[in-house]
């Protein structure tokens, strides 16, 4: 069933490439002289400039005619206006629109998206937060990351930083975190206001869950995160393009070669530059391994937080092979650092691949111990089956990606509907389970270790020989004029990089990071209440967040 | 003397066992170093953020169902202790009485499965 | 009812059985004080200095995103190009372990390869903020920092 | 001086009548739940003493029954104070009679 | 003597844990003072050779009432809501009271003789249990106890039921 | 209970019996703030086991732990529940500074979010270079703290 | 040695040599234990556990105690200070009083009183209230939902476990640890040891499952269920305090044990090798003693080794197990073994 739709969706993309600037006129032929610019940037990316006033109806249309997937909202200050950049995905036409909406610098109003996506709600903002677009519209424009207290917004232009931060008394006052305890409602029980994290054992780092309990039962989560807000956009525009790679690693430490090839895809598409053959395998060899590694986790963090210590044990044991490979590799443990613009930093050491088919064979034997224990253990499939149940239509909205909406049974998987470095020369099943539970995103990511496996396999099995860096990288990176919007499956789901270059300086004029948790986090809170606390922490869990990633 | 040897012994616990831990921790008060004072040392725990809202709030009435179902069980429970003690010299007839009695409060154990007594929180709404 | 109870029962000693057959395994655990994994040979422990390639040209500090690295004039060098004699200060680099994120990209960029890695450093903790600072003698190995004027002679 | 019955019967007699106070004058509807047990616990002590006392273990029997009743009485007890605390927000007996009856 | 001074350590324990079920200012201090004067009631039973009264006692007061007590203070905060007044002005009338009933049975003691030769102490579980489940005596009493019981739990499941359905 | 012995007795007492014993419990806080405290998690896991061996159980109230590792980036909205948490924990207690980031604010110094540093504000023992630091540097942080601890350096 | 002769002072003497022993056993034996389950839990996760602090790491129960006598003590400044305070001593005495009346060998108990196992569930019954007291006196959120569910499941889990012991009740006829044990001494053909255990298979199981859920272990853990509520009921503990829950906790973990021991496995008693002791006069309490601990370790084994493997359960999967699955099955067990003793 699923590989006839897909096979279907093949077919409709051959079309697509004929009719896709037919949609371009048709919006063009329906917006006129609303649109400024409309243009095919490259197969599957399409971009619309227009002004900021006219992005509602803009949106409107593009919904109604197949972008259901809002992925990403940006806010890029160009000191004479401001833009507000929207990337919408189309499941079923397998496009990317970018919408640039251009706006006065001196009173950035747009409408808000959330009554389209209601994944727009966090992006916003965000965005708002962080450039200080205004959303008109939005139902609570707070800030995301930084307290209400903060003065400016620092992705502007003109926002000065510190070339140091020290930390002094006054300001703790200022980061300091209020939340309004809304006075107990009437009713049979008064609800009270637990509050899980920053510190806990079960948040995963520092994110706070402010929870509203009637009695045990959870009638409102409200995630405040920040706790590890590092201001890593900004610093991206002090430093040059090499420089920021490894900073990168540190987005998505658990998954961090990931982080390095978004990052490295985008410049490579700023600079045009191609890849080796080698280094392509290559790339896709350490990112499926590093997704092993970044399920193994997620196995061992679930277990801790259901109170198996054991798991989390033969999880990091396991995890460990992962990590001697990588280390033999990059010479890091966690945070490798190992991808360079153009290709790999040097090629893999003699004998690695022999250990790669090694671990290849050790691993699913380990993984046969899990299923014996995780599929028999009545206690665990208590605790998940039935449990935080999404439903797919609302993870579309929500803007939910990767093992997560998969798990709700949409199958949805970047490396297969927008192929990038060489995925689409290998053959892998998108694993999907139907319940939407959390064990179905259990199963779903315990089952993508397979996949992966199968997956390094056939690469390791055509791993060409040749060079692993391009020769074409200049020197120093000062790539041309533009903006690239690199996709990529991560671990958690969809992870983008969105790099504009101004043309002139080394360094990149702005980031934005689209990130998977931070999504699939904001869609948390809509299917987590209603049930008790033991049953959040599994639900919590089962997002797989990290907050690297999350707060950047 | 009316009080069984046994329980001298009992009462011996109990005194030791309320000395004991009032000793142990007025010894580990002599041995601490005296404390310095930091502002937020006595702050409720709440995950590291300021306390905030009260933590005697009311609870949901489950966990009142379950009392009192412990209680009235364990009346029962208690009755049966003199019959297991005594069925012998009772025969048959004690054992009916009290499979009756069983029976009876088996009944409300039914009754409170039924109306959702015993589940969590889900039964309740 | 009973059955039931007794079959839930068997179900969970399956993964009892697994933790019991890990029960006699041996511990994987490298105790590390007094055992010593194989250190990776690239894995990035410490810089290491060979002053005698070094030629002062600070890519290295250019490099680094953290600005982590500081040239420090060790004194200065007198070279001959072309019948004429150059005087130049010679520099050293001094990196602040405590800033420094062990990305790799100083000893990429050092042309010639003065600069490498020590991977069996891993023993780096200390008491003090300051003594994560290592100067050019300690990143080359040497006990105490030389007399000034031997740097630029020792060649 | 060696223990008498008197002796029982008079722990009793004080017992029951702190309970008695507690009962009267306490506006606490928990309060006046646990006065009751006090007076109740006070009736047992005299069973179980004149049952000593006479020889009759008939006296042990009758408290088990009273402290199965009173362990039903307190649930219901519990119950209804529960029902009405939902129904006034207060367990203050003195503000409920004045809000309703 | 020791046994007068074994009864008066008992009681003194009663008494001071009945006054402060009366006195408490937080209901939940009155709770805790309940429990203990209930199981200084259980040491009466003991010292009157009552073990299985003291032991039912023990279960079912201290274990299971005291526990359903507690919860109902939490579950209703009747602990915020109702302190007790300054102690001193009550004080007075409650030893006032007790002082009157001292006096008022000291005079009537006279009547009681010792307490003296008693049965056989032990074995008192199937001495109960003997009369309970006695035919000719209180198995009529035992199965009302049950039915009473059976009400008592439909009827506080009841109460509470209601709550739940608003 | 407010009846003390001379600090002269305590510190005897302190040099002879509990700085012995005082190393080989040193209970951390579950505390990770990014990732290195990824790495401390693999260090307590079963191929160095760090903690275990040393006699270290994770707690996850401040309460009943002494030392605190302070395993990532401090925030600005981070710091006053840093500091809090130290706070909150009895005494004797200890921080080690894991990893640049808690050292110096690492690779976010210049960040307009970042605290440069654990030791601005909270008083650290042990600074553990690394990003993260490799589990053998932070077992070398917890024998050099447990030196520390025995030789009595530590005043608080 | 004023008046020897005197019963009372006899009795008292011989109390408290019963109660010093009983201390120290309980002691010695959570001292062990501690050590014992993280080195067990260790190799479960296929790693050492800890070793550093005297030989295989024997010591590290004692520093821990040394650390934890030395810490500092913090009293919250919004809690109720008289119940925060009294909380750990009654953790502690009801966790110690059910000790009396669990003998570990023939004579060698502390208090053989006549109502044995009944005291033995009515005390225990009662550390619901020390962990009331702990939630309550806290003031603290955590501590509170952590206590009240920790009191609702040992409620719940109190009643299959006193029904269950019904049955081998009605079969001795009494409540001594002392005469059930006695009647487990016999044997079938000299090999097969008469434990009640094979009488009644399904009391043991149901007495199993209460008493686990009663230690509050995994997979009942929810007084300790770190992922959720930090470190439940005793969240604002610290120090000696804080210790005193521990002790309790491991207390009845020994105790909870050695009732299971005493119930069902026979106690003292072994086929073969009990016979033959019987006349070796003190030696014979050395065997008995041994015996009675290699079996009780020999559960205490298997809890441990359950907590190395099951995850922790919910809440309401807690109760409704206790109160649908274990209660019913008690009830059934206690009107069979009437009808058939009956008979
Ligand atoms: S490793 Fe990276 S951070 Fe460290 S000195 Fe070199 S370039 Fe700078
Ligand atoms: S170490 Fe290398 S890069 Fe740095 S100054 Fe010396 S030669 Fe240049
Ligand atoms: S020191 Fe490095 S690894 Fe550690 S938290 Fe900071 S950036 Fe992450």
């Amino acid at each position: 069933m699923a590989e006839e739709k897909t096979a279907k969706k093949e077919e409709k993309v051959e079309e697509a490439q004929e009719v896709k600037h037919e949609f371009l006129e048709t919006l063009k032929s329906k917006f006129g002289e609303k649109i400024l610019e409309a243009r095919l940037r490259r197969p599957r990316r399409l971009q619309l400039r227009i002004k900021g006033e006219d992005l509602y109806p803009v949106v409107e249309f593009l919904k109604s005619s197949g972008f259901d997937h809002l992925s990403c909202i940006s806010g890029v200050d160009y000191e004479d206006r401001i833009e507000a950049v929207y990337h919408i995905w189309s499941y079923q036409r397998r496009e990317l629109m970018q919408i640039n909406a251009e706006l006065p610098r001196e009173n950035p109003e747009i409408a808000s998206l959330v009554p389209l996506y209601r994944a727009a709600d966090w992006h916003e903002r965000e965005a708002y937060d962080m450039v200080g677009i205004i959303f008109k519209g939005h139902p609570n424009l707070k800030r995301m990351f930084l307290p209400e207290s903060f003065q400016g917004h620092p992705l502007r232009k003109d926002f000065k930083t510190e070339p140091m931060s020290w930390y002094s008394e006054g300001e703790a006052e200022m980061w300091e975190t209020q939340v309004e305890v809304s006075p107990p409602e009437e009713g049979e029980t008064e609800t009270m206001v637990l509050n899980i994290g920053p510190q806990h054992p079960s948040t995963h780092g520092v994110c706070r869950l402010v929870t509203t309990l009637s009695g045990e039962t959870v009638v409102k989560i409200e995630p405040v995160i920040g706790y590890l807000h590092r201001g890593v956009e900004k610093i991206a525009e002090k430093r040059t393009y090499p420089q920021f790679l490894p900073l990168t690693d540190r987005m998505d430490y658990i998954s961090s070669i990931t982080n390095n090839l978004a990052y490295v895809l985008a410049v490579e598409e700023l600079l045009g530059v191609k890849v080796p053959e080698r280094a392509e395998y290559l790339r896709v060899i350490l990112s499926e391994l590093q997704r092993i590694a970044n399920h193994l986790m997620f196995i061992a963090a679930f277990g801790a937080d259901l109170g198996a210590w054991t798991v989390m044990m033969y999880g990091f044991r396991e995890r460990e092979m992962v990590l001697d490979l990588m280390e033999q590799v990059s010479g890091q443990r966690l945070l490798y650092n190992f991808l360079r613009i153009g290709g790999l930093k040097e090629d893999v050491p003699e004998g690695w691949v022999e250990n790669v088919r090694n671990f290849l064979r050790v691993l699913p034997e380990r993984l046969a111990d899990y299923k014996t224990y995780f599929f028999n253990n009545e206690i665990f499939l208590k605790r998940c089956e039935g449990v935080g149940v999404l439903e797919p239509e609302l993870a579309i909205e929500l803007g939910v990606t990767g093992p997560m909406l998969r798990a709700s049974g949409v199958a949805r998987d970047v490396r297969r509907d927008d192929p990038y470095s060489i995925y689409d020369r290998f053959d892998f099943e998108v694993v999907t389970e139907e319940a939407g539970d959390t064990l179905a995103r259990f199963k779903v990511r315990f089952r993508e270790i397979f996949e992966s496996l199968n997956i390094i396999e056939q690469a390791i099995n055509d791993l060409p020989e040749g060079e692993v860096r391009s020769p074409e990288v200049p020197k120093v990176i000062r790539p041309p004029k533009g903006e690239a919007y690199s996709r990529i499956e991560s671990p958690k789901g969809e992870l983008a990089y969105y790099i504009v270059s101004d043309g002139k300086s080394p360094n990149p004029y702005r980031v934005k990071i689209r990130s998977p948790a931070f999504c699939n986090l904001s869609a948390f809170p809509h299917y987590a209440t209603g049930e008790i606390i033991p049953d959040m922490i599994v639900n919590f869990a089962s997002v797989d967040i990290v907050m690297g990633e999350i707060d950047r | 003397m009316s009080v069984g040897e046994q329980y001298i012994t009992i009462a011996l616990f109990v005194i030791v066992g309320a000395i004991f831990p009032v000793l142990t921790i007025f010894v580990a008060g002599l041995l601490r170093k005296p404390r310095t004072p930091e502002a937020q040392k006595y702050l409720t725990y709440e995950c590291s953020v300021l306390p905030f809202g009260p933590a005697w709030v009311q609870h949901n009435v489950e966990y009142y169902m379950y009392a009192l179902l412990f209680v009235i069980f364990d009346v029962e429970t208690v009755f049966l202790y003199p019959w297991a003690m005594t069925y012998r010299s009772l025969g048959l007839f004690a054992t009916v009485e009290v499979i009756i009695f069983i029976a009876v409060l088996a009944l409300g154990l039914a009754y409170a499965w039924k109306k959702g007594a015993l589940e969590w929180m889900h039964g309740w709404r | 009812m009973m059955l039931k109870q007794k079959l839930k029962n068997l179900s969970h000693l399956l993964p009892m059985s697994v933790t019991f057959k890990h029960l006699f395994k041996p511990p994987i655990t490298i105790q590390y004080p007094e055992q010593r994994d194989v250190m990776k040979p690239r894995y990035r422990g410490r810089q290491r200095l060979d002053v005698k390639k070094c030629i002062s040209c600070g890519s290295c500090a250019r490099a680094c995103p953290n600005n982590t690295i500081e040239m420090k004039v060790v004194g200065i060098e007198e070279k001959k190009v072309k019948d004429r004699i150059i005087k130049r200060e010679k520099k050293h680099p001094e990196i602040y372990l405590g800033r420094c994120m062990f990305c790799g990209l100083c000893v990429e960029a050092c042309p010639t390869g003065a600069l490498t890695w020590d991977n069996e450093a891993i023993e780096l903790a200390e008491y003090s903020r300051e003594e994560l600072f290592y100067p050019w003698w300690k990143l080359a190995g040497y006990e105490r920092e030389p007399e000034q004027e031997q740097g630029g002679e020792a060649q | 001086m060696s223990v008498t019955v008197f002796h029982y019967v008079f722990l009793a007699t004080v017992l029951f009548s702190i309970g008695a106070y507690g009962l009267l004058s306490s506006r606490n509807a928990v309060r006046m739940l646990m006065s009751i047990e006090l007076m109740l616990n006070a009736a047992n002590i005299n069973l179980v003493a004149f049952s000593s006392y006479l020889g009759n273990l008939a006296g042990q029997a009758f408290a088990a029954f009273t402290i199965a009743i009173a362990a039903a009485e307190a649930g219901v007890g519990m119950a209804i104070l529960l029902a009405l605390y939902r129904n006034f927000r207060t367990v203050n007996l003195r503000e409920i009679k004045e809000l309703r009856w | 003597m020791i046994d007068s001074l074994v009864f008066f350590i008992i009681s003194a324990v009663v008494i001071a844990g009945a006054v402060g079920v009366v006195m408490a200012e937080r209901i939940f201090h009155a709770v805790l003072a309940l429990a203990l004067a209930l199981l200084g009631v259980a040491a009466v039973f003991v010292t009157l050779g009552a073990e299985f009264l003291a032991v039912i006692q023990v279960l079912v007061y201290a274990g299971g009432v005291v526990v359903l007590f507690l919860f109902a203070t939490m579950l209703t905060k009747s602990d915020l809501q109702l302190k007790r007044p300054p102690r001193g002005d009550e004080l007075a009338p409650v030893s006032a009271v007790v002082f009157a009933i001292v006096a008022l049975f000291y005079v009537a003691s006279s009547g009681f003789a010792p307490l003296g030769e008693r049965i056989s102490v032990l074995g008192s579980v199937s001495g109960v249990g003997g009369l309970i489940f006695n035919p000719q005596a209180y198995v009529i009493p035992f199965e009302l106890v049950g039915l009473l019981l059976l009400a008592a739990m439909i009827g506080a499941i009841f109460l509470a039921k209601k709550e739940a359905a608003k | 209970m407010e009846v003390k012995l001379p600090n002269v007795i305590l510190t005897k007492l302190d040099r002879l019996v509990f700085d012995k014993a005082r190393p080989y419990t040193m209970w951390p806080l579950t505390f990770g703030l990014a990732c290195c405290a990824i790495e401390m998690m693999a260090t307590g896991c079963s191929r160095y086991d760090a903690f275990e061996r040393f006699g270290m159980l994770f707690r996850a109230t401040p309460r009943q732990a002494d030392l605190m590792i302070v395993a990532g980036t401090i925030t600005k909205k981070m710091a006053p529940n840093v500091r809090r948490l130290y706070e909150q924990m009895p005494e004797p207690k200890y921080v080690i500074a894991m990893g640049e980031c808690a050292i110096c604010g690492g690779p976010f110094y210049d960040s307009y979010s970042v605290v440069n540093g654990a030791d601005e504000i909270i008083p650290v023992d042990v600074y553990v270079p690394g990003c993260p630091p490799r589990p053998e540097t932070l077992i070398d942080a917890i024998v050099k703290l447990q030196k520390k601890i025995k030789e009595g350096k530590i005043k608080r | 040695m004023v008046s020897v002769e005197n019963p009372l002072i006899m009795s008292i003497i011989r109390g408290l040599i019963g109660v010093v022993a009983v201390i120290l056993f309980l002691s010695l034996n959570v001292l062990f234990l501690t050590w014992l389950e993280r080195k067990v839990i260790a190799r479960i996760h296929v790693r050492y556990g800890p070793n550093r602090a005297g030989p295989y790491g024997l010591l590290q129960p004692i520093a821990d105690m040394i650390k934890l006598l030395t810490k500092e003590d913090i009293v919250p400044e919004k809690a109720d200070k008289l119940v925060y305070n009294l909380a750990p001593m009654a953790a502690f005495l009801f966790a110690l009083m059910p000790a009396a009346a669990v003998g570990i060998g023939s004579g060698l108990i502390a208090a053989d009183i006549g109502v044995g196992v009944l005291y033995i569930a009515a005390v225990s019954s009662l550390s619901t209230l020390a962990i009331l007291m702990a939630a309550w006196g806290s003031n603290n959120k955590y501590s509170l939902l952590g206590g009240m569910r920790t009191a609702a499941q040992s409620l719940s889990y109190e009643i299959p476990l006193v029904l269950s012991m019904i049955g081998i009740v009605a079969i001795v006829g009494s409540l001594s640890t002392q005469d059930i044990v006695a009647a487990q001494s016999q044997t079938w053909f000299g090999i097969i040891p008469k434990w009640f255990i094979f009488y009644q298979p399904l009391a043991f199981i149901v007495f199993f499952a209460a008493v686990v859920a009663e230690m509050g272990r995994i997979p009942f853990d929810l007084p300790e269920s770190e992922s959720e509520l930090v470190a439940g009921f005793h969240t604002e503990y610290s120090g000696m305090k804080f210790a005193m829950f521990m002790f309790a906790e491991y207390i009845h973990f020994v105790v909870g044990s050695a009732l299971v021991v005493t119930l069902f496995l026979g106690g003292w008693h072994l086929p073969i090798i009990s016979p033959f002791v019987e006349n070796l006069g003190w030696i014979k309490y050395l065997v008995q003693v041994g015996i009675f601990v290699a079996k009780m370790y020999v559960i205490i084994f298997t809890l441990m080794w359950v907590r190395g493997t099951l995850t922790r359960t919910k809440v309401d999967h807690v109760l409704s197990f206790g109160w649908k699955g274990l209660l019913p099955l008690a009830l059934a067990n206690v009107v069979i073994t009437g009808v058939i003793l009956s008979i």
